[in-house]
């Protein structure tokens, strides 16, 4: 079999053969094809099932309202579930296989359904499958979760790369139809920037599939004459496959450019392209859609849209069949009878539902039937013959039918227009509230007659152009000649017995909808809820409306009365994939490296991620085999001699300015006013509710001028909270804020022996003995000769410590220097781990102490916050409930057996009571294992713990399993009194 | 009372469907009620099942501006779980937990409660302790929870980026029995029991004013005249502050956009939901195959259901970082919702300073499955004058007292609840 | 959407971060007789208009700006653009200007 | 003097690479220095300027070009600028200072940001992969800067010369900023 429904017509090229799969079939067709056009020219009629029923189900359009030919698109990890075959384009190789069936697409063991369709009404579900209760999630659902579903995922990863941009222009054209291709060339030849973009794969729109002329020549030839002057100005951007797929606020508008998807291979450059557009004025020109009519078993494979019909023979040559039928309510229905009869297809009949005279001269050997009605149709696997009301049968094997066209208002309607009721063509056109800048010309306006389309794409393309200032130029626009455009509303065949569909994906079917109403669910909402009408994977582009008169009928109100639905985005489905872009894998998010990177790599030092940065969490050293040895080793080391942390991801923040005391002390809750030159302070800073923001430190480096350190976690937020106050609370000061996070190298030096290891970089005028530069003192120094740095005499380890900035360029190099000048002392660097770890013994609160729930007082520090300034928090710290007598602190743990670990998520219960909620008393927040006491230690929160030295309570689990007695004690297991950062 | 069976469904299928009457009347307004509830959502349709139902008061209206359940109740990720932390929020949420595994039979209608899991995925062991906090929290509640390691994790789903990660899957906390609930059957379900019960469900009904006489709220005004009642109960969540406004009263609460997204159907592919912290994504797989999923608010307020292109791909890259395997799969359709955000990120159910009035709202973006609870919770403050047990600590002077209620510790900014 | 930010002409919102109500710039005396209450109403209680609403985004990808945009919350259609700091200080002088009266 | 020395490096080790119509390299040897204007002391910066770098205090968005050092300065905020200019040592701002004196807030920059140009027919193309602003010489010619958001990075981008653009982005995140920049060369190609 090979292409027996081809006739030598159309734009395909039919020097260039395509082979193709369906089902494992190779079959075989012609480039210009699309998947769909090439099925029919093969003689194909059933290409897939029904969602709900398992109905055989064909090509229905030709264009991406398709409810029914969904296929899936290739194999492997590329495999692609439904997939609408009629805007797949055929390439060489391309294998698409049928899906939602068991068995084999003709004899599919789910079509049973259809035998029990009476039982599987509307919302059968809500009302059974209640008893006995477990059966719902041991049997109903997993039956019903297994049958649902369309095509299916792959499960591997896709393979594919896809990629995002940005577009800017004055005027954005959204097909490129008869309209869009004439605003197109009025905006582009008065030197607008211009964007045409359509889904198609060739510009021209309906004008591919009609038999109309413009100017003299055919309309695709005048398509093609317009494209190549289009495309010869560089204002203009042509784009083919890209589909204007929503509308948003303030004139943007997302469109996906598919690139490679009608290539074979994508060779690893993006497969489709997300497009966001921004644009000072839209001109919708995305035509209309066919509507069907609803009859008795109108939905068997060869009964399609009347304007597909006669666009398969017209543009592509493939015969939908070999003596079709027509069912119209409008003249345009006819065309489909003149255009196939002209290509010697037999036409057994042409229906129009419509009393009086047929509207063109009837092709021969037609049997014309005005006023009539299809109540049934038969042919199991594709249509044979139709039933009329009079009882007529005709054989026939493919019926066009025409319900007339609705206008593609949906991207008019994805901010809150709401479409307005034409009864002339009965239809919805846009309404009066437009996304910004849209103008809607064409059919998408309601304008059907070729001739208006060219003048109103014509006259809005100039209209949007002069609106922005540009001259116009004194073309006009492009002439037809004049085609009847009458219709008469008919929904659906009163007389049928036989159920008859609407939504034909979805298998909705005129019977639900009079359902749905009897039920109560009337409002639009309420029916597609109810029936699922509209929700499949077109959308209900083809089924809405006549569902929408359906329910009107049922109401006794008209269309408009009873509602419209609301159009959301995307208007035909993206693909995930390329609404992600390039973000997945490790390009999820940037990554910013320390400047110790490169060197930690080297030390084969294992990474963690913390916000954006990688850090070094530990540094192995060969022979250690877990974790633990590594990070007990540094923390050892440290303590008993010196080790270096790259502490460059706290925030920086460089504040300048006569008010920069003045600010800080506003900022901080602690005083900060009068802090010396030359000296570091410890504050805290408050959210305006009371509860504790960040902590760090702020070095005085002269009188108008500090540098704040924030925690890791906080420095942009921090950031953006002094800006806030500085523009808007307090804009009369003079404060100057710049992040230095990037311009400097920051380490900390800690152990007894991190000044002799400073002493050794340090240029020899700095004086950094414990005298010179105390505890809490900070300097502009030089190091390794003349190389500008800052040293900060602070301490999160409780040991002898400084750190150390240089400017970023040098960090590399000093972090290689120190660790070479240290060796003399064993120097260890160490990782968050072991800073972790330190800090715990130290007591020092971190991220799982300053989670945005804890207060000063609950870290203890209550007495820092100042009630003799404003700052902020201040206020509402004071608050009741934040300064209860019970309320938590944060305390030191250590588990009574020294053999037992403590882990950090337990909660506290005293000895003897129920784990329970009521008896809960806090939490563990952090727990490190103590290589100085042996044993675990952890902070935790517990009610009134500052006042509980020495009780023991358990630390439950119930999570994990098991539970441990811990003994509340002091925070500060290394070093209470401090003499060694004092050293 | 029409009671639905699958033997009824059976029977009417034989006799051309011809015995189902309207799920719920369509009444026209009395004059005055014991209890006027303004809001058809989920929560208003609930309180007022509830009302009837487990309190006996039936002469009540609830009244609904468009058609009964289109609010938040038909536009939500259809996900219930209890996993919170906090003692004021946890034990409620477990409540409404039990409330939704027995509810189908409490209200004869198959609302499809499906408890397939909730997974809360961890990168870090900051991650894992804080939520080793909470599952510890949620099972001293009553709650089930179980902590997974990175290998329990891929058991249960094998598709999720483990090996490429930028934030690698170190495990996460499941709750069994989270899922999912078809939420438009609850409004249906909520509002056949309720009208069953005789309470009067008004449609198209807007509430354009508060009848407050001395202090005493004593009825609304309505676009179909005045109605009066001994107790106004406010529960439109989303519209909160548009509708306390009338009787004076600014809240603690901001409206804003939440998106929520679906794929075309699919075979089976996800279990049961996920949820993905490092990258504002959770999904689950509906009944009838689509991917449903979504991540944060849009972030500023908002009244209009519909929000802006850079959530959308935020949302889809966390999803494609999580489970590469997405990527062919098509995102069919995008909604939003206004949520009623509130200052700490937990709700309210109270009395207000007015006599006779009562205000239920400030769910943020977890209305859906706390509406059990919430309705019997409110309905039993509305028959008995104080708080339900277990929402004792959503008052609306919390802030005054300095008794937030704050799960995720990011302080008054409701824009990052 | 995009904001018109008075300096830079039209960008992606994107490139901002919001805040909330313009409000939030009328921070209270903080020795007010009733400072815990004016306190309570600035952080915590909203206007939150359908319609109309002037509030506060910070250009943080951009010039660190701190905006009052004034945007219908049911449209999303701005109609004005300040710099916050303009407003703050107007609002400064304002007062000093009454004070002196 | 300390026994060791310090050896500077660049944020890419001076990376540049060539595709089909693009050029993708790094600049170095140009310092940044942050001079922020004191409160209503606009007047006395912008004399400051005049005298010694003979140029005038830019509007947003536009560059202000001195011969001195080829220095560049250009708004970053409402009350801050960027210089740019030729210097490769490591006191940035005393060289500012010595033709500024008191007239600014000067922070150094130089080592904060990873400077990137890229040049040729198809930069454009190629930024229109990650950059959202309209960088058409119609509406940003040669001279605009502006600070936006690429690929998640802060970036400032400069308008140099025809079909030549320079970006600056957080040195710390230089490695995920230029495969932004080589990705879109590789997928524009």
């Amino acid at each position: 079999m090979s292409q027996i429904n081809r006739i030598d017509s159309g734009l395909i090229d039919c020097a260039q053969k395509l082979n193709f799969t369906f089902n494992g079939q190779t079959l075989e067709g012609f480039a210009g094809d699309t998947l769909a056009s090439a099925l029919l020219a093969n003689g194909y009629k059933m290409v897939g099932r029904s969602f709900k029923y398992h109905r055989p189900r064909g090509i229905f359009s030709a264009g991406s309202e398709e409810p029914n030919a969904l296929i899936q698109l290739r194999s492997g990890a590329y495999q692609e579930p439904n997939t609408r075959a009629t805007v797949t384009e055929l390439f060489q190789g391309l294998e698409a296989t049928s899906q939602n069936h068991r068995g084999s697409l003709k004899y599919d063991f789910m079509a049973v359904n259809d035998l029990f369709s009476s039982f599987l009404s509307a919302g059968f579900y809500y009302k059974t499958f209640m008893w006995p209760k477990a059966f719902w999630e041991k049997i109903y659902e997993p039956v019903i979760r297994a049958a649902a579903g369309l095509g299916r995922l792959s499960g591997e990863d896709d393979p594919d790369v896809y990629d995002k941009g940005f577009l800017h222009c004055d005027v954005l054209v959204v097909g490129a139809g008869p309209s869009g291709l004439s605003a197109a060339l009025s905006a582009g030849r008065a030197g607008a920037r211009v964007i045409l973009m359509d889904e198609d794969f060739r510009m021209g729109g309906r004008l591919n599939a009609e038999t109309l002329s413009v100017n003299d020549q055919s309309g695709h030839e005048w398509a093609t004459q317009a494209t190549v002057e289009l495309s010869a100005m560089d204002n203009v951007r042509l784009m083919t496959r890209t589909t204007a797929y929503g509308a948003y606020d303030h004139g943007v508008i997302g469109a996906l450019e598919r690139v490679t998807d009608h290539l074979v291979s994508s060779h690893n450059k993006p497969r489709q392209i997300l497009w966001r557009v921004y644009t000072k004025r839209t001109i919708l020109c995305a035509g209309s859609t066919e509507r069907p009519i609803a009859f008795g078993n109108n939905d068997r494979p060869g009964i399609m849209l009347a304007g597909a019909v006669r666009a398969y023979v017209n543009r592509w040559g493939a015969l939908p069949g070999k003596r079709v039928a027509v069912f119209t309510n409008n003249d345009d229905g006819w065309r489909t009878a003149i255009d196939l009869a002209e290509k010697g297809v037999e036409i057994s009949a042409v229906i129009d539902s419509r009393d009086g005279q047929p509207p063109v001269d009837v092709p021969s050997g037609a049997t014309v039937i005005m006023g009539g009605r299809i109540v049934d149709t038969h042919g199991r696997h594709g249509i044979r013959s139709i039933t009329l009301s009079n009882g007529q049968n005709i054989p026939t094997d493919c019926l066009a039918v025409s319900g007339g066209w609705s206008p593609n208002v949906q991207l008019t309607c994805h901010q809150r227009g709401r479409p307005t009721w034409r009864e002339d063509i009965a239809a919805f056109v846009p309404g009066g509230e437009l996304p910004q800048g849209m103008m809607v010309a064409g059919a998408a306006a309601g304008n059907f007659s070729l001739s208006s389309v060219l003048q109103d794409g014509h006259d809005l393309g100039n209209m949007a152009v002069s609106d922005l200032g540009f001259k116009l130029t004194k073309e006009n626009a492009a002439i037809s000649e004049e085609e009847t455009i009458g219709i008469s509303a008919f929904w659906h065949v009163k007389e049928s017995k036989a159920r008859a569909w609407l939504d034909l994906q979805n298998d909705v079917t005129v019977k639900d909808v009079k359902l749905s109403h009897q039920e109560g669910f009337r409002s639009v909402e309420h029916l597609k809820r109810y029936t699922t009408l509209g929700m499949a994977t077109d959308q209900g582009k083809t089924a809405n409306i006549p569902a929408l008169a359906v329910m009107a009928e049922c109401t006794g109100k008209s269309i408009p009365e009873t509602g419209t639905t609301i159009f959301r985005p995307p208007y035909t489905p993206v693909a995930i994939g390329a609404l992600a872009g390039r973000a997945r894998g490790k390009d999820f998010r940037p990554s910013r490296l320390t400047p110790s990177h490169a060197w930690a790599e080297e030390q084969g030092a294992v990474f963690v991620e913390t916000g954006m940065w990688y850090r070094a969490q530990w540094f192995p050293k060969s022979g250690e085999t877990h974790w633990r040895q590594s990070v007990d080793r540094e923390v050892t080391q440290t303590r008993a001699s010196v080790g270096i942390c790259d502490v460059t991801t706290l925030g920086k923040i460089d504040i300048q300015g006569k008010d920069a005391a003045a600010f800080l002390n506003k900022i901080y809750a602690n005083a900060f006013a009068k802090l010396p030159v030359g000296k570091v302070r410890y504050g805290i800073m408050l959210r305006e509710d009371g509860i504790m923001m960040d902590d760090g430190t702020s070095a005085r480096f002269s009188d108008n001028h500090f540098v704040m350190t924030t925690t890791t976690a906080n420095a942009v937020g921090v950031f953006r909270h002094m800006e806030f106050c500085r523009q808007c609370l307090w804009p009369e000061m003079d404060v100057h804020l710049i992040s230095s996070t990037e311009q400097y190298a920051q380490f900390a030096v800690a152990g007894p022996n991190a000044r002799k290891l400073l002493q050794k970089v340090v240029d020899n005028d700095h004086d950094i003995s414990n005298e010179a530069f105390p505890f809490m003192a900070c300097g502009e120094i030089t190091v390794c000769g003349d190389i500008p740095a800052r040293l900060f005499r602070i301490s999160f380890s409780g040991e002898l410590a400084y750190e150390i900035a240089v400017p970023t360029r040098y960090g590399d190099s000093l972090v290689r220097t120190l660790m070479a000048a240290g060796e003399e002392f064993d120097v260890t660097s160490y990782g968050t781990e072991a800073l972790g770890v330190m800090r715990i013994e130290k007591g020092h609160a971190a991220g799982n102490e300053l989670n945005g729930q804890t207060t000063a007082q609950d870290l203890g520090m209550g007495r820092m916050v100042s009630k003799k300034k404003d700052c902020i928090g201040n206020t509402l710290s004071e608050r009741e409930s934040l300064n209860k007598n019970d309320g938590l602190s944060l305390v030191g743990f250590r588990p009574v057996n020294p053999s037992d670990e403590l882990k950090a998520g337990t909660h506290f219960l005293a000895k003897g009571k129920t784990a329970n909620m009521a008896n809960d008393e806090g939490w563990m927040s952090s727990v490190a294992y103590s290589p100085n006491l042996g044993h675990s230690i952890g902070l935790g929160f517990i009610k009134q713990g500052s006042e509980r030295m020495g009780e023991v309570v358990r630390a439950a689990d119930p999570l994990r399993g098991g539970e441990i007695e811990v003994e509340i004690v002091s925070a500060h297991f290394i070093d209470p009194e401090g003499e060694r950062l004092r050293a | 009372m029409l009671k639905y069976s699958g033997f009824k469904v059976i029977k009417e299928a034989l006799t051309g469907h011809k015995g189902w009457k309207p799920v719920w009347r369509t009444p026209k307004p009395k004059e005055e009620y014991d209890v006027v509830i303004v809001g058809g959502g989920g929560h208003g349709l609930a309180t007022a099942y509830y009302l009837a139902k487990e309190f006996g008061i039936t002469n009540v209206a609830v009244l609904e501006k468009g058609w009964i359940g289109s609010g938040n109740v038909g536009r939500n990720t259809t996900i219930v779980r209890s996993n919170y932390l906090l003692p004021g929020n946890e034990p409620f949420y477990e409540f409404s937990m039990k409330l939704w595994e027995n509810l189908e039979q409490d209200f004869n209608y198959n609302a499809m409660v499906s408890q397939r899991g909730i997974l809360n995925l961890f990168h870090n062991d900051a991650g894992r302790d804080a939520y080793a906090r909470r599952g510890n929290s949620m099972i001293l509640a009553g709650a089930d929870a179980v902590l997974l390691d990175q290998d329990g994790v891929r058991e249960m789903y094998p598709c999720l980026d483990f090996d490429n990660a930028r934030f690698p899957i170190k495990g996460g906390l499941l709750q069994p029995r989270g899922g999912t609930v078809r939420h438009d059957a609850v409004a249906w379900g909520y509002a056949r029991g309720a009208d069953n019960r005789g309470v009067d469900i008004i449609q198209n009904c807007e509430v354009t004013g508060m009848v407050i006489e001395n202090g005493i709220c004593r009825g609304v005004e309505t676009n179909q005249g005045i109605i009066k009642a001994k107790k106004i109960a406010v529960c439109v969540a989303g519209s909160s502050s548009r509708v306390m406004s009338m009787a004076g009263m600014r809240l603690p609460i901001e409206s804003h956009v939440l998106q929520a997204f679906v794929s075309e159907g699919l075979k089976p592919i996800l279990p049961g939901v996920v949820t993905f912290g490092a990258g504002h994504f959770y999904v689950s797989q509906s009944d009838k195959g689509g991917l449903v999923f979504g991540g944060d608010i849009d972030g500023y307020n908002s009244y209009a259901q519909r929000g802006n292109l850079p959530v959308v791909e935020d949302v889809c890259e966390g999803g494609m970082a999580l489970m590469p395997m997405i990527g062919r799969a098509r995102l069919l359709r995008m909604w939003g919702g206004v949520m009623d955000m509130s200052m700490d990120g937990s709700p309210f159910i109270d009395k207000t300073h007015i006599d006779g009035l009562y205000f239920n709202g400030g769910w943020c973006y977890g209305g859906f499955k706390a509406t059990p609870a919430s309705g019997w919770c409110y309905a039993h403050l509305l028959a008995k004058d104080e708080p339900h047990p277990m929402a004792t600590e959503y008052r609306l002077d919390r802030f005054k007292r300095g008794a937030m209620i704050d799960e995720k510790g990011m302080g008054a900014q409701p824009n990052l609840h | 959407m995009i904001i018109n930010h008075p300096l830079l002409g039209p960008r992606d919102a994107s490139e901002f971060v919001y805040k909330g109500d313009v409000s939030l710039i009328d921070r209270p005396d903080w020795q007010a007789d009733n400072a815990a209450e004016l306190f309570h109403d600035y952080l915590y209680l909203r206007d939150n208009p359908a319609g109309e609403h002037r509030e506060l985004w910070y250009h943080e990808q951009g010039d660190r700006s701190w905006l009052i945009v004034t945007r219908n919350t049911l449209t999303h259609d701005i109609t004005n653009v300040e710099l916050a700091r303009d407003v703050a200080l107007a609002k400064q002088a304002n007062q000093s200007g009454r004070g002196e009266k | 003097m300390p026994d060791y020395t310090l050896t500077a490096n660049t944020p890419l080790d001076g990376f540049s690479r060539d595709f089909v119509g693009v050029s993708i390299c790094e600049v170095n040897e140009r310092a940044i220095v942050s001079v922020a204007v004191p409160k209503d002391g606009e007047e006395k910066l912008a004399n400051a300027l005049a005298s010694s770098y003979e140029i005038e205090l830019p509007k947003a968005g536009i560059l202000s070009a001195a011969s001195l050092d080829n220095a560049v300065l250009f708004s970053m905020a409402q009350d801050q600028y960027f210089l740019v200019f030729d210097y490769a040592g490591n006191t940035a701002t005393s060289v500012v200072r010595s033709h500024l004196n008191d007239a600014a807030y000067l922070t150094d920059q130089s080592d904060s940001f990873v400077m990137i140009r890229v040049s040729g027919t198809n930069s454009r193309s190629l930024l229109e992969r990650i950059c959202p602003l309209d960088i058409h010489p119609s509406v940003f010619p040669i001279g605009s800067v502006a600070r936006t958001v690429m690929e998640h990075l802060g970036t400032t981008i400069i308008h140099e010369a025809e079909d030549s653009f320079l970006l600056l982005s957080a040195r710390s995140s230089t490695y995920s900023f230029l495969d932004a920049i080589e990705t879109s060369a590789v997928n524009i190609s």
